[in-house]
């Protein structure tokens, strides 16, 4: 698809059907795509279309529906591969969600490289995604899991990361955008002063695919992971890029169909490539729905994307911060759409389900994030998370809902 | 609009949780139970006196909670107090039906009328936890644990 | 849904869309539902229908959406409960498929029990996906794989069974019925000779759930799997059935989002019940499907899916020995109608490519059981693999492109 | 329908298949290599005689696959034998390139031919697999290397 000429948020709503329904009765405003995002009509027909007309399974048929099942879903490899401007479809495995793809490079590089004493470096930014599968794998091994702190407005410290960065770092794990505050990580910084120190470095793409261009080759990340759901694709679909160089070497993570070469009971090879780390039938129209998906993005453009949401982020600022009382959480220079806040006195949840009846959308907890909230000193925010279909009667209608809610509690 | 919040924060919970009763610790205690809820973070801690004859003289709470919780733990410890180990957790256990709408009516003597409030939330099914952690807590300290995550 | 009175083919194909597609310009004969299945309407309405009206992540959020959609999710998961006859929710753990289902069993208890020495019994029927996990952990703690012998029907040996079970055995991991020659397992036996002894049995039932109805606590299982998209609902989904008692003491597989209870960097404490293992976010919307699927099959009466199915076995099976040097493969008493077959001196790739020219789509291959094609001395044979929705016609049409494929090589 | 078929299923390669040239093992030989395709468990072993001047003296294959691939094997080895090593190198490449579609014509002399028609088996993408495997397991010989697995 072609990028449209000119942005028209209008247009691009009524492509997501969702925007026909009415929550309690009023509008939907939807501020919860940090969560999960809406799908536009071109997924779901791609979806229906699938099992309807050339639905089997892939890879093992040489009959007509397998052959073209598989053509489509192995187009969906070839899509992304271009989308990330990986070098070659060897590196693009197909995974449940970031979080396998994470628990999937934690296991399998972890068990070929850690060893007790090594560290791994992560932030104060990440997701549990980006954490928990890090304990685990540094319980089974002996390594040890370290943070990067950050300042007041929520930035990555740099400096600090440098002085991390020893002979015993294995591995550095942070994520691209902060899913809780909305901080852009300098993760090209990161990326070569890690290799400076031939340190591999993993980047959580899964809230920086829906929003900006990433390249992984020029980002000369090892390995890049993000969720197909928060990019207008289905769920149960994400996406591991990793190096062929590590590919090669790695162990297999999951064992089963697809990733064997030969199998005996005595022995058993592995295939080689993408197939190595994708045991099983894969999540076959997951795949060829999320490939449609970023065709989708791209149709709209990310830079166009990228200064919509820019400005929606602005406005948003603007008049969040003009209420009394609200204290915006995470103020990082680089920011992508998400505003995380707070009210004097009133608990998120409370927020939550208020705003909830004037039809606003938004997140309130922990967003996975317990340690960034740790940092904060708060048990939970309120967060209001745009994307393209976002536009500013959404942040008129979270405002008037938040005046709305200390209006309640007055 | 309005008027299923009104459902929801009735004047009475919004009083108990702008004025919790009962709120602050007992030390010592002879009973305490630590409630969780890992989806906001929210902790509410219950500390319980009891006599010989498994009354409970005294109930406290403290912590961090909503609207919800702090008005539930607190109108539950004005409820409970004075009363005897199995009543409280009868009381418990109708609290819990009620506000789960398993069961649409209780009968529960004069504290009928402040349960079947509280239990307004089960139109909210996302806040039904925030109105029974306090009285897990309550539940779990009276067992003999002392913590309790719910999700 | 009630269950239909009287069994009708035509009527269930018409609830199939895909019955509307022609291949190669003729007639769709679809053999292939033991690699996976075709999806009925009802199905690719509720995908749809999840997308388009109620969808948020679930489990998480406060407002209208999220909750909508976690309301379906979960009770999907009761759906499946129900179908399973599982003791409690706790129980039913939503993963990616069958493969990912017996790789988290093998990891998490396997981790848990196996010390050097101990033993793990497979059999050789087995799926590449309940042969290759146990191998890999088999691998790391220094466990031993078994497989328990086939007759030359292809039938489970149980004595020999009985005489492998050791005090070193830790668990026993097999089908229910074998994808690749369909043999139907006497897993009630197993399971009760088993735990006679104390030991934990594993049921793979990816080829059982879409045929017959499976009871999981009259069978005593401790684990059964299976996987979504071979019972008519989408990819993307399985099922982990496993008995409470054992989940408590399980440590968890995945770390991520939804899994934990309390996650500092210094410690993280684990969420119980399903929870535990479902790190991330779900399949929410395949899980949704499946749930529909499910409720499909028991509005069709898997009595009714037996008998008809029992009934095109033996007219195929009847036709195709009937034909000259055509030997089937698997002739054991209790089948289900999966027809393994070779020709003489004609390779079953040459076959599968031959009869898709006449719109026959069977599978072809190892069907991922190499240690069964060894045993049988045959590199990959042909598969025609029967669903409720097949016919006679289907067989007919299988019958005369067999008879095609010799004219061409004579 | 036969008419695709017969596209893929020419004369020539029936004949090949039904009789293949070129079958057996030399022992002891310069190189061989190993083809195995995991989809559907062939194997496919090539086995080459080179004189001290890179010319192949002598070329045979065995193993077991289906008409597509022994046929492959058999034209392979009738056109290979007594080419230099760089020139099968070359022709390995043509042939690849033909088979997957990424060149519609090559220009490989009096073999073009032979190896168009094997290469009509593009049509079948399932099928490339088993025209290219015995020409991997010649070019993994040629470079020393001893198996190759195709998916
Ligand atoms: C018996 C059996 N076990 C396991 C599997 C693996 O299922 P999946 O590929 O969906 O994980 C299959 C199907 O492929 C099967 O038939
Ligand atoms: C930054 C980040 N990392 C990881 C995840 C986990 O993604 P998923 O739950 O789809 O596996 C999320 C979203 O939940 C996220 O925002």
């Amino acid at each position: 698809m072609n990028e449209m000429t000119s942005f028209d948020v209008e247009k691009i709503r009524r492509d997501f059907p969702i925007f026909n329904e009415t929550v309690h009765g009023k509008r939907l405003t939807f501020l919860d795509s940090g969560a999960s995002a809406q799908k536009p009509t071109v997924v779901l027909d791609a979806v229906r279309d699938a099992y309807s007309h050339t639905y089997a399974n892939v890879h093992r048929g040489v009959h007509y529906l397998s052959q073209r099942s598989t053509e489509l879903y192995e187009g969906a490899r070839e899509t992304i591969r271009a989308h990330m401007n990986a070098g070659s479809l060897d590196e693009i495995i197909f995974t449940k969600g970031t979080t396998e793809a994470i628990n999937l490079v934690a296991q399998s590089f972890g068990q070929m490289e850690f060893q007790p004493g090594d560290e791994i470096i992560l932030s104060y930014l990440e997701h549990h995604s980006n954490i928990v599968p890090w304990q685990l794998i540094a319980e089974r091994t002996g390594a040890i899991v370290k943070a990067v702190p950050i300042n007041q407005d929520g930035e990555f410290l740099l400096e600090e990361f440098s002085k991390m960065l020893t002979d015993k770092t294995k591995i550095v794990a942070v994520t691209h955008v902060s899913n809780a505050i909305g901080t852009v990580v300098p993760v090209k910084e990161i990326i070569d002063m890690a290799h400076a120190k031939g340190v591999r470095v993993l980047i959580d793409g899964s809230q920086a695919i829906p929003h900006m261009k990433v390249d992984v080759q020029a980002l000369d990340a090892d390995f890049y992971v993000f969720t197909g759901h928060k990019v207008f694709g289905p769920t149960g679909i994400g996406v591991l890029y990793a190096k062929n160089e590590l590919l090669e070497k790695m162990p297999p993570y999951q064992g089963g169909g697809d990733m064997i070469n030969r199998v005996t009971f005595e022995k058993t090879t592995f295939a080689t490539g993408h197939s190595k780390f994708e045991a099983g039938t894969p999540p076959i129209v997951q795949a060829i729905g999320l490939g449609v998906a970023i065709d989708y993005v791209n149709s709209v453009g990310l830079d166009n994307i990228a200064v919509h949401e820019q400005s929606l982020l602005s406005y948003a600022t603007e008049q969040i911060s003009a209420i009394n009382n609200v204290a915006i959480i995470g103020q990082a220079k680089h920011k992508a759409a998400i505003v995380s806040f707070t009210i004097d006195g009133i608990h998120p949840h409370d927020i939550g389900t208020i705003v909830d009846q004037a039809g606003v959308a938004v997140r309130v907890g922990h967003h996975c994030a317990q340690p960034l909230m740790d940092f904060y000193d708060v048990p939970s925010t309120v967060r209001a998370s745009f994307a393209m279909y976002n536009n500013r009667e959404d942040v008129d209608a979270l405002v008037a809902s938040i005046n709305m809610v200390q209006e309640f509690f007055r | 609009m309005l008027d299923d919040l009104k459902e929801l924060y009735q004047e009475v919970i919004l009083d108990h949780s702008k004025h919790p009763r009962n709120f602050g610790k007992i030390t010592p205690c002879s009973h305490e139970g630590h409630g969780y809820n890992p989806l906001c973070g929210d902790t509410i801690n219950v500390y319980l006196e009891l006599d010989e004859k498994e009354h409970i003289t005294d109930i406290t709470f403290d912590g961090k909670g909503c609207a919800i919780s702090t008005a539930s733990a607190s109108m539950m410890t004005d409820v409970i107090k004075g009363k005897s180990v199995s009543d409280a957790n009868t009381l418990f256990e109708d609290f819990r039906s009620l506000a789960t709408g398993e069961h649409e009516n209780i009968n529960a003597g004069e504290d009928t009328e402040r349960l079947m409030i509280l239990a307004g939330v089960k139109q909210f099914p996302m806040r039904v936890k925030c109105a029974t952690l306090p009285w897990h807590a309550m539940h779990t300290a009276l067992l003999g644990k002392t913590e309790i995550s719910t999700e």
